[in-house]
């Protein structure tokens, strides 16, 4: 299980598959991986969006991360976990999350990919502050629903 | 109000370190070094008592999430000195 | 959309990136990904399988994942879908299945992908024929549970 | 029972064409070159009567599929000359 919390641009699947390459515990008994992944958009709420600044609360992020995972891992019985989240400044078409469990069955690998993410959304601690193209900038106040 | 007690070497911690995110940042207009803010004063009992201390007469967002040494909590929780106390706005990352 | 019915092995992950450079209409309009792989096991109901052989009914097989697909993107306005599927002779570890959607939010992107592999799971003509380490060889007769 | 008309270069098929797959083909025994199974034969008019003419003896497993042109059917679809029928067991892929 890793939680990563990244301040430079990283390639997602590139990411992925060297990850698993190092996880020997996964060869031939993981039938499932989820994935998830959140990239920028270069509009938001009717406005064209073209930076992104990602604040967070260095350890209370992670902290908060590593425990959903654990949840998540007892929860599904999943056989790995990566989360990778961007921090900082942050373009259009930038990954800014990463979410990867790896299962026996394809049901527990979804629902925890999913929940993961829904927890991350709304409880880990992050913070979008757009630039608009107006020059203007704002925080971000909310999110969409996840269900 | 703030302070850091250096004893020799070590960095003695005496109060509650205290910090704002984001929007909750700009409310408070906090532009100090969050890591240095340590808030010494006997008569905080609990994390309500934090934050009135350090807004001073800026009302507290309703939807304000507060965290004691990193794990959620709300204002009515009890607060000592060697605590971190965070006051931030509801997340948006992912 | 696309859907391909694979002979040979593939990877997954250098084949998501590759597809994804190629729509430059995804270009900082999606803003969700989910990705769900499935990948050969070397057990399955408390045997050693030691390869497998994947039939499908050419013709059918495309024509039911296209559809399905299309019906997803309706469902859920996705912005482009991705459908990998191997026949032939599979090893362990070998990726087996890639279903990848893309939107503009995650809520979209996450059901969709479950809808088509559960979809797919129960209704695209594929079927497997294990052969297990003992040297016999079995029709696999059921799947387990999506949901 | 099973042929396929040519005449001149274009192929011309007359009667229904049955598919087998997996478990299906080995309960069927069906060995052949399956592309070429057509079935000529007037009285069939609905996919179970294809089954019943192909498989003779063989019970039909209950949980069996059905494809009429490559669509799902129920076993009283009516079918006709052109028609591709098949018959397979429970998808196992994915």
């Amino acid at each position: 299980m890793s939680v990563i919390i990244l301040a430079q641009p990283f390639d997602p699947w590139q990411t992925l598959a060297e990850y698993q390459q190092k996880k020997p515990h996964l060869d031939g008994k993981f039938g499932a991986t989820a994935v998830f992944l959140g990239t920028m958009r270069d509009f938001n709420e009717g406005d064209n969006v073209s930076q992104m600044f990602l604040e967070h609360y260095p350890g209370m992020t992670e902290k908060h991360l590593e425990k959903i995972c654990t949840q998540a891992t007892e929860d599904h019985a999943l056989l790995e976990t990566l989360v990778i989240h961007r921090v900082g400044e942050i373009n259009p078409n930038d990954p800014i999350v990463l979410v990867a469990t790896w299962s026996s069955h394809r049901k527990e690998a979804f629902e925890a990919c999913r929940e993961i993410m829904e927890d991350l959304k709304s409880r880990a601690p992050f913070w979008k502050k757009e630039q608009l193209n107006s020059g203007e900038d704002r925080w971000v106040e909310k999110n969409t629903k996840g269900y | 109000m703030f302070s850091v007690l250096n004893y020799g070497e070590a960095e003695v911690i005496v109060g509650i370190r205290v910090k704002f995110f984001a929007s909750m940042r700009d409310l408070i207009g906090d532009d100090r070094e969050l890591d240095a803010d340590i808030v010494q004063q006997q008569d905080l009992k609990t994390a309500d008592d934090v934050w009135n201390f350090c807004a001073q007469d800026k009302q507290r967002p309703a939807n304000v999430l507060i965290a004691v040494n990193m794990d959620y909590v709300d204002g009515q929780t009890e607060v000592k000195d060697g605590d971190e106390v965070a006051f931030f706005p509801p997340v948006t990352g992912g």
